[in-house]
């Protein structure tokens, strides 16, 4: 038999394969295959030594010293250098976009010690520094050659480090990949010599294509795994990912300014029915920080973040709202079906406590411009994995109102400690939000799988839902 | 005409009408001249005949006349007063004449019933449409039409039927003047008389005025107090019915004349007829000098150069032929027709 | 005494009032075949729609999430979806929307899309290169791109959808009708008309409009079913009513995801649709049948070349 | 001749200018941002959000970058996405092919099937045959596209799985494999359509057959199917044809459901994409491209009238 | 050859139903036609004529329907045979010229093309055949060639008429029915046309049914005529008989409007009233409301019955007239 191809269904095309210009995880996918960063920051928030073996912070917590990796190649042969760190870093800061650059915001500068290693200066201390650069979908923290990217567009190819090398990309066809050959990690580089990801929308599509063995793995909804459930000859692995469905309140408005007004609502909606009815069964309850994070505050502590209609309606009378009102959601239509029933029963069961939902049934880009001007009262929205938690728990002041001073405080606080303090700082941040339900409402956190066909083995994915996995899959 | 006499009810002068073909596969374009300079007055009460060829440009000048087309030159007056006077005068003008189309299954609006047909010019009126509908059943039988009628549609009506209903149409308002092109021509006999007496009465009574245009020279004279005889687009001649029942001058009037069957087997049966030789000239490429010419029994050198002009033969006869106050054919005597 | 001849005396003696069967185009399409029973369909449907939660055995857009996605059962006779609400319901739910979007926006798009090509075509001149060349413009832009456009500017929700797809369908009632009335034109009864002294008006109206309809009918009937795909992918889209409202557009898109697991999701909707569109394009034929002069209501077939 | 080519050419070219235009007011119009998009959700500052609109020339006044696109677009410049950053020309050069070829076809296969159904099924108006071939077309009819698609997808995959494709081969790589990856999709817009084509056949016909030359035809001792499929079609088809022109739009429309389905690379995912994403000058380019296939259509359909009907010939 | 008559009708009966009631255009009429012989058929404007002609080919359509009689053509019931039967009958055997010139033509094909389709349909030729240019030269068309190149829509309603009279005797069928075939000729190309089907006839021996309202096209061409009113033949009689010996009172006042070509204006005689609503016969005799000689016994309906030598009318005077002179006769002798 004739080396075929892994072949993989995606759903969505990634706009662009520049590492500095997306915001859309979905795009991210693709980085990740090719692209690698400094380091790694594993599901449970640990640092793992990728390009870089070695690193030291000095005192003040502003200094970091990389020291490169030797022998590591870029997929085309050439040697990584100090000057290609210092460069993919400038290159974000130049050119990256908004959302890249505030992952680095506090980067000072980035400069070469000799051609081993680099220095990070920061303006102040940032204990998600590591974490923000250990993203497994190097979002701003690729390391691109420097050579190669003042030849090519970035825009419209790749060229890393990581385990796989483009070969081509056909748009809204798909991204023919293969092994790179000079990877420096025997174990990390790709166990099939070559990797196509095909870009179908329609899941029916891809579980028809995967029962006939013209796919080898994709990534079915729920709904899909239903379908695919009685199938014995396509395996599956759950996991339980860290992608949270939450609410975001514009807290700039009335009533929404009244924290009793956002208890109500959070205390009104049942979340073992969301996760029953919107994710059909495949979700779990989920207060800011997704609860496959031990150090997660637990959810039985909650004090807004639970089910209880009678406390809601106590609340809302409260704030001076004893019959309700009416609120419109700014819904992200077309995204995921999870999504759309999220809102319907969001709808019903905060008719239960007389606050009336019209849902307003967005596009994408009207519900990110509404989004971005503020122009909303509530908004439902999932969040990805975050490689720094505190991007689960930072307020967005122009989206919404003022970030209350001490949940500032208390983040500045958290931001400029200790690694290890870090994360039990960040607990209690997350505690002040159930208390003041503020930034916003989190609902669940939902599960996802890989499916996969006969002659596929060793799929490994993780709660980040990352794709880097597919660099193990072999075939039996 | 003395400057205190009334205007008559119709004068045309100089009427054109031109229609512009374009050449196509193999056919050469052109102007094809369908109405070359016709005048001709109508006094109020009076029946004009118009006979001719074919194609000759009867059904353009009825057009014209009724206002359908307007003339290329030459004008169209009604009552002393063009109607094509800017405004509400010509459009008032143009009102006041009716015609009856040559083709009645087109004339009539085919997911119609005919009696709205009928009605049409009463509605139009502003006359309601009880009143309208009751004058339509008054008017259907004086057509010979069975005031059921009404309710039909018009493809469910015999040919004749059809041109009746639109006799009805034409007639049912009153107007100071009707065109009838070929209005009889599918009727059977009987109801052609019926039709043509009932024309005479209205005209008697109401003081109507016809443009009555065919190909039968019968019903032509049966009803008209003067005729004109077309040919290529212009008038070769024109004289009292009277006058050119006994005695038609133009050649090819007499030609007419003399291919007209007679409802008398055995008559029919003896006579030999002279017919006209040669074909019918094309109307976008008209021979010079007199245009009946190629066809013409009679024709000598001088009608290739010069076109003949109307002129006097004696108390209003005018033809149009070279011949004309000399070429006195002998007249046929009368066929005896039985009755 | 007898009566010789007896063919007279075999003939079908017509009522002693003589007066003719009860006829109208109300009574005619009754009589024909498929039109009663397309008739039936939609007024069905029309009731369904107007009476629509008063028969709904349960509320359409509140469900028990402890039966979803149950299967046909005495309880739920169409089962219920993934939030245990019951398809039946959401199904008659739905005919509302549906009956609204294919009545309401082929409704608009006729009433503009005739208008506009009958007076073009009547009148011609500028007046007819200004209305092509704009509709051409309108025509030009692939359907379903136009629509989103229109409802993203309009904002989403039923009604503005409903305008969007009359914009939409507008071009191509103008076209046929222009292309008719431009036959209609030439013919010699509309010079008799204006001879009878009828006003343009009255023309457009009494001459034009019946002779543009039946052609024009046709197409709406085909345009009632496109108006419901249209907007079915609007609200695929997000562009149509708000959820959970209920259509069987969106049931079906979303449906689609279950269809190996709960087939009844698709099959009830569908068959709705089916029903529904069928019914309007047997309507529409039917209505052309009888308003068709040459038809014959009695002997079926008008035209049995 | 030449006249006629020309004006006809200079509408053509209004129309496409104005098309053009009204894309890119409309763009304005449109809630939604570019720049959102591309900013994402994750908040950014004031400035940040104006240089990113400054970098994609979004803040000059839109009369202004309208003139600049066009200047651009008649020197055969489409422009770049701002989005994916490739170059549109390149994209468009990819996608094209794959959507007028699916058009093509299926415009060739819905008449083929639609044409002879909508004859047959005037012929027996109203009769048991005339019922059946309505119902089922009118069936297929009804049931959205995307409906259809996935069914055949099922059933495709399950009992033809040599039919179904996943992959979309170009036709330069396999010409075989190229279209068994175009039958389901074809399938799928193809029945509806046809089914359109069929009504308004049948339509036409019954208008023809009820002439009076047809019963001439007859009494000639024509035989009955040579008056059926030639002497009324031939005087049925200018409004059928005319009415295939329309369909082109409704086909383009479908074209954006079925690739979605199909994942086939075409234009109409493009543009949804495009759309969805505001990728202005890609929405822009790839209405373009569906207006001037739509305007050439129908200039092909003017075209063939006068052939068709003599009397429509320039006098 | 075959003795009897080309065509004999019998009892011919078609009716339409309409909205409105049922029409009986044709009832129960009955007639032959020989072999070289013409029969004129006259009568009232819808009085079944046009539809008779196409009840013989069976050309009816939908809502009318042959109700009843035959249709023999060279001793072949016409109304017998399947369909297949029929056409291959149709225009080689029986063929028809039709009244409407103007909408009979197929506007989208050639004249000499639809020629044509008449000879291919029976495995004749085709468009280039010489036989179609013939056919148009014979019908006094100026320019054949050109004209055969024509679509209809080109030419005038004359020169349309003229193509349909070729046409229909293009195949030199056995039995010619022309429908008015020259209501938009004029008089000068009508005897033409006139002078070809009468040839045909002689040449041929082509049986020919020539309906027409011209009396005088009557009078040239004709051996028999037939009276038709309201639905029914009332009279029929050899040529000069019934001009000189009318027995119906319809033929009579028929003949007596007859307008003369050398007569000036003035009132011509009529016969009053309008025929009867088709769809609602009066029973026993139809001509009784305008009859001026109506009786009592006109209540029952007269039959077409023998009132001289070759001689019938549908009258009860006309045939107790005859009774008297049989009478008269027999005792003379
Ligand atoms: N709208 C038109 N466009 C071009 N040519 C026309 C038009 N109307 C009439 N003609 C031509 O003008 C000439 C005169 O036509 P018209 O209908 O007036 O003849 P006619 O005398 O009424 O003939 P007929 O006795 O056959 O009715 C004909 O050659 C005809 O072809
Ligand atoms: N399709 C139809 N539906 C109803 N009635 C019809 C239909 N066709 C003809 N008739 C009726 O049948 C009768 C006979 O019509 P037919 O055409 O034979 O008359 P005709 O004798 O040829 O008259 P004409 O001399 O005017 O042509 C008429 O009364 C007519 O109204
Ligand atoms: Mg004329
Ligand atoms: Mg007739």
């Amino acid at each position: 038999q004739a080396v075929r191809p892994l072949v993989v269904a995606e759903d969505v095309v990634p706009q662009t394969f520049d590492p500095t210009q997306s915001s859309q995880i979905r795009t991210w996918y693709a980085w990740q295959l090719v692209y690698e960063g400094l380091v790694r920051a594993d599901a449970g928030g640990a640092i793992v030594p990728v390009l870089a073996t070695k690193w030291t912070v000095d005192a003040a917590q502003t200094t970091y010293d990389f020291t490169l990796r030797d022998g590591v190649k870029f997929a085309d042969g050439t040697p990584l250098a100090a000057d290609d760190v210092v460069f993919s870093f400038q290159r974000l800061a130049e050119k990256g976009l908004p959302y890249a650059k505030d992952r680095f915001k506090s980067i000072e500068s980035v400069t070469k010690v000799d051609d081993k290693h680099v220095r990070f200066k920061l303006k102040q201390p940032d204990a998600g520094f590591l974490l923000n650069l250990g993203s497994p979908f190097v979002v701003g923290s690729a390391i691109l050659s420097q050579k190669w990217a003042q030849t090519h567009d970035p825009k419209r190819e790749m060229m890393g480090t990581g385990p796989f090398k483009f070969v081509s990309y056909s748009p809204n066809t798909q991204l023919v990949l293969k092994r790179n050959e000079f990877h420096w990690n025997k174990d990390g580089a790709a166990k099939v010599a070559d990797l196509v990801i095909r870009y179908m929308p329609e899941q029916s599509a891809q579980i028809a294509a995967l029962k006939s063995g013209q796919i080898d793995l994709m990534f079915p909804s729920a709904e899909s795994r239903l379908q695919l459930k009685g199938d014995q000859s396509v395996g599956t692995v759950q996991v339980n990912s860290t992608n949270t469905v939450r609410l975001n309140v514009n807290t700039g408005r009335k009533p929404f300014d009244n924290p009793d007004v956002r208890r109500a609502i959070s205390l009104a909606i049942d979340r073992a029915a969301v996760a029953q009815g919107a994710f059909l069964g495949e979700a779990v309850p989920s207060a800011q920080v997704p609860p496959s994070y031990a150090w997660a505050p637990k959810m039985n502590t909650m004090k807004y973040h639970r089910h209880d209609v009678a406390q809601a309606k106590a609340l809302l009378a409260k704030a001076g709202y004893p019959n309700g009102f009416e609120v419109n959601l700014n819904h992200l239509a077309g995204y995921a079906t999870y999504l759309d029933r999220f809102a319907e029963l969001l709808k019903t069961q905060l008719a239960q406590v007389g606050i009336k939902v019209n849902i307003q049934a967005n596009q994408n880009a009207v519900w990110l411009d509404k989004q971005n001007r503020a122009d909303y009262e509530l908004m439902d929205n999932e969040y990805a994995y975050q490689a720094d938690p505190l991007f689960y728990l930072m307020p967005r002041p122009g989206r919404q109102g003022p970030t209350p001073p001490e949940m500032a405080a208390l983040i500045t606080r958290a931001q400029g400690g200790t690694a290890e303090e870090y994360l039990a700082q960040l607990a209690k941040v997350a505690q002040m939000q159930d208390d003041l339900v503020y930034p916003d409402i989190t609902i669940a956190a939902r599960n996802a799988w890989v499916s996969y066909g006969a002659k596929v083995q060793s799929v490994a994915p993780d709660a980040t839902l990352s794709r880097t996995f597919l660099a193990g899959v072999t075939f039996k | 005409m003395p400057p205190d006499a009334a205007p008559p009810l119709l004068e045309v002068q100089g009427a054109v009408k031109h229609f512009r073909i374009r050449a196509e596969g193999g056919r050469p374009g052109g102007l094809l001249r369908a109405v070359d300079g016709v005048s001709l007055r109508l006094d109020a009460g009076e029946t004009l005949g118009v006979v001719g060829e074919s194609g000759c440009g009867k059904s353009t000048l009825a057009r014209l006349i009724v206002g359908l087309l307007p003339p290329d030159a030459g004008t169209v007056s009604l009552r002393g007063g063009d109607i094509w006077a800017p405004g509400t005068a010509g459009r008032e003008r143009r009102r006041q004449s009716q015609m009856v189309f040559q083709n009645p299954a087109g004339s009539m609006n085919p997911r119609r019933t005919v009696g709205a047909s009928v009605a049409e010019p009463l509605v139009a009126r502003g006359v309601r449409s009880a009143r309208a509908d009751a004058e339509v059943e008054r008017m259907l039988p004086l057509v010979g039409l069975n005031p059921k009628m009404a309710s039909r549609m018009p493809h469910e009506m015999s040919g004749g039927q059809q041109q009746r209903a639109s006799i009805a149409r034409a007639l049912i308002a009153r107007p100071a003047l009707v065109v009838h092109d070929e209005a009889v021509a599918s009727l059977d006999i009987s109801l052609q008389a019926q039709i043509l007496n009932l024309l005479v009465e209205l005209q008697e009574t109401l003081g109507t005025s016809y443009v009555f245009i065919s190909h039968d020279l019968a019903a032509v004279q049966a009803i008209s107090h003067r005729v004109i005889v077309m040919y290529l687009g212009e008038i070769v001649e024109t004289a009292p019915a009277r006058t050119f029942a006994e005695q038609p001058l133009h050649p090819y009037a007499v030609a007419l004349r003399n291919s007209t069957l007679m409802p008398d087997p055995a008559l029919e049966r003896s006579r030999s007829r002279i017919v006209l030789r040669g074909d019918v000239p094309s109307p976008m490429n008209p021979p010079s000098g007199c245009r009946f010419r190629t066809r013409c029994p009679q024709a000598m050198a001088r009608c290739a150069e010069e076109a003949p002009r109307l002129a006097d033969a004696g108390g209003g006869h005018l033809v149009a032929c070279h011949l004309a106050p000399v070429a006195v054919v002998p007249r046929r005597e009368p066929e005896a027709v039985p009755c | 005494m007898t009566n010789p001849d007896g063919a007279a005396v075999a003939l079908p003696q017509e009522p002693a009032a003589g007066e003719p069967p009860r006829s109208g185009f109300l009574a005619d399409l009754l009589r024909h075949k498929g039109g009663a029973f397309a008739l039936g369909v939609v007024v069905l449907f029309v009731l369904l729609a107007i009476a629509g939660r008063a028969v709904a055995p349960y509320d359409p857009n509140t469900g028990d999430l402890a039966s979803m996605l149950a299967a046909p059962s005495a309880q739920h006779w169409f089962g219920t979806d993934e939030l245990g609400r019951d398809t039946l319901s959401r199904v008659i739910d739905g005919s509302r929307i549906a009956i609204v979007v294919a009545f309401l926006s082929v409704a608009l798009a006729m009433l503009a899309g005739v208008a506009i090509g009958v007076v073009a075509g009547y009148f011609g001149g500028w007046i007819d290169s200004v209305l092509n060349r704009s509709q051409d413009v309108l025509f030009a832009f692939p359907t379903l791109l136009l629509a989103i456009i229109i409802v993203a500017v309009l904002g989403p929700g039923l009604f503005n959808a409903v305008l969007a797809i009359a914009i939409v369908y507008t071009p191509r009632f103008a076209r046929l009708a222009r292309a008719s009335a431009l036959t209609v034109k030439t013919s010699e009864y509309l010079d008799a008309a204006r001879l009878a002294g009828v006003g343009t008006g009255a023309i457009l109206l009494r001459h034009m409009l019946p002779n543009v309809l039946p052609s024009v009918i046709v197409l709406a009937a085909l345009s009632m079913s496109t108006a419901q795909l249209a907007y079915a992918s609007l609200s695929f889209l997000g562009l149509g009513v708000s959820p959970p409202q209920a259509d069987w557009g969106s049931m079906l898109s979303k449906a689609r995801d279950f269809i190996t697991v709960a087939p009844w999701l698709v099959i009830w909707p569908v068959t709705a649709l089916v029903l529904l569109m069928l019914a309007f394009n047997v309507l529409g034929d039917a209505i052309r049948d009888v308003l068709d002069p040459r038809h014959a209501t009695a002997t079926g077939p008008a035209n049995a070349v | 001749m030449l006249r006629l080519l020309l004006s006809r050419a200079g509408a053509m070219l209004a129309v496409l200018f104005a098309v053009s235009a009204l894309v890119f007011a409309l763009g304005s119009l449109i809630p939604g941002d570019l720049t959102s998009v591309i900013v994402g959700q994750e908040g950014a500052t004031k400035e940040q959000f104006e240089q990113v609109r400054r970098d994609l020339g979004l803040d000059r006044p839109l009369p202004v970058q309208y003139v600049r696109w066009l200047g651009n677009a008649v020197r055969g410049d489409l422009g770049t996405s701002p989005i994916t950053g490739r170059k549109i020309s390149a994209d468009l050069a990819h996608q094209i092919p794959v959507s007028l070829e699916l058009a093509v076809l299926c415009l060739l296969l819905s008449t083929a099937l639609g044409l002879p159904a909508g004859i047959v099924a005037a012929v027996h108006a109203n009769r048991r045959l005339d019922v059946v071939i309505r119902a089922q077309l009118l069936v297929a009819f009804s049931v959205p596209t995307f409906v259809i698609g996935i069914l055949l997808l099922l059933v495709g995959s399950r009992f033809a799985p040599d039919l179904f494709q996943v992959a979309f081969t170009p036709w330069s790589q396999d010409p075989a494999a190229h279209l068994r990856s175009m039958a389901m999709p074809l399938a799928t817009i193809t029945l509806p359509i046809a089914a359109m084509t069929m009504q308004m056949t049948r339509s036409a016909m019954l208008e023809v057959l009820s002439d009076p030359f047809i019963v001439t035809a007859r009494a000639m001792g024509v035989r009955l199917p040579r008056i059926q499929y030639l002497h009324a079609l031939r005087n049925a088809l200018p409004p059928i044809v005319t009415f295939i022109g329309f369909q082109f739009g409704v086909m383009l429309g479908g074209l954006i459901v079925v690739e979605q389905i199909f994942s086939l690379p075409g234009l109409g995912r493009a543009m949804l994409e495009a759309i969805s994403t505001r990728d202005y000058p890609m929405v822009t380019a790839t209405t373009l491209v569906f207006a001037v296939a739509f305007v050439l259509i129908n200039a092909v359909i003017d075209m063939l009238y006068p052939v068709l009907d003599p009397r429509q010939r320039p006098r | 050859m075959n003795p009897g008559p080309v065509l004999a009708v019998e009892g011919l009966t078609t009716r339409f139903r309409t909205r409105r009631g049922t029409v009986t255009a044709v009832d129960g009429v009955s007639f032959s036609v020989g072999r070289g012989e013409t029969l004129g058929l006259v009568g009232e404007s819808g009085s079944g004529k046009s539809v008779t002609a196409m009840s013989i080919l069976r050309l009816v359509a939908s809502p009318g329907r042959i109700e009843g009689g035959s249709v023999m053509l060279n001793g072949t019931d016409l109304l017998q045979l399947d369909e297949e039967q029929m056409r291959e009958r149709r225009s080689t055997q029986a063929a028809l010229v039709f009244q409407n010139p103007m909408t009979a033509l197929n506007p989208v094909f050639t004249v000499g093309w639809q020629l044509g389709e008449t000879l291919r349909a029976h495995g004749r030729g085709d468009a280039s055949s010489p036989a179609v240019l013939q056919a148009l030269r014979d019908v006094g068309m100026p320019d054949p060639e050109r004209q055969a190149a024509s679509f209809p829509h080109q030419m005038s309603g004359g020169m349309r008429q003229r193509v349909v009279i070729a046409m229909g005797m293009l195949n030199e069928p056995q039995l010619l029915i022309a429908d008015e075939p020259t209501t938009a000729l004029d008089v000068t190309i009508q005897a033409q046309v006139l002078d070809l089907m009468k040839q045909l006839t002689h040449d041929h021996g082509t049986a020919l049914l020539l309906i027409t309202h011209n009396m005088g096209v009557i009078a040239r061409m004709c051996d028999r005529v037939a009276v038709m009113y309201a639905g029914e033949i009332v009279e029929e009689a050899p040529v000069d008989e019934l001009f000189g010996n009318a027995r119906h009172p319809y033929t009579a006042g028929l003949l007596q409007s007859i307008p003369r070509v050398d007569q000036p204006r003035g009132k011509l005689p009529t016969l009053p009233g309008a025929p009867p609503d088709m769809s609602a016969l009066p029973g026993g005799c139809r001509f009784r409301d305008r009859c001026p000689r109506a009786q009592e016994r006109c209540l029952s309906h007269p039959p077409l019955a023998e009132v001289g030598p070759r001689h019938s009318a549908r009258c009860w005077l006309a045939q107790d007239a005859a009774e008297f002179e049989t009478m008269e006769m027999s005792d003379a002798a």
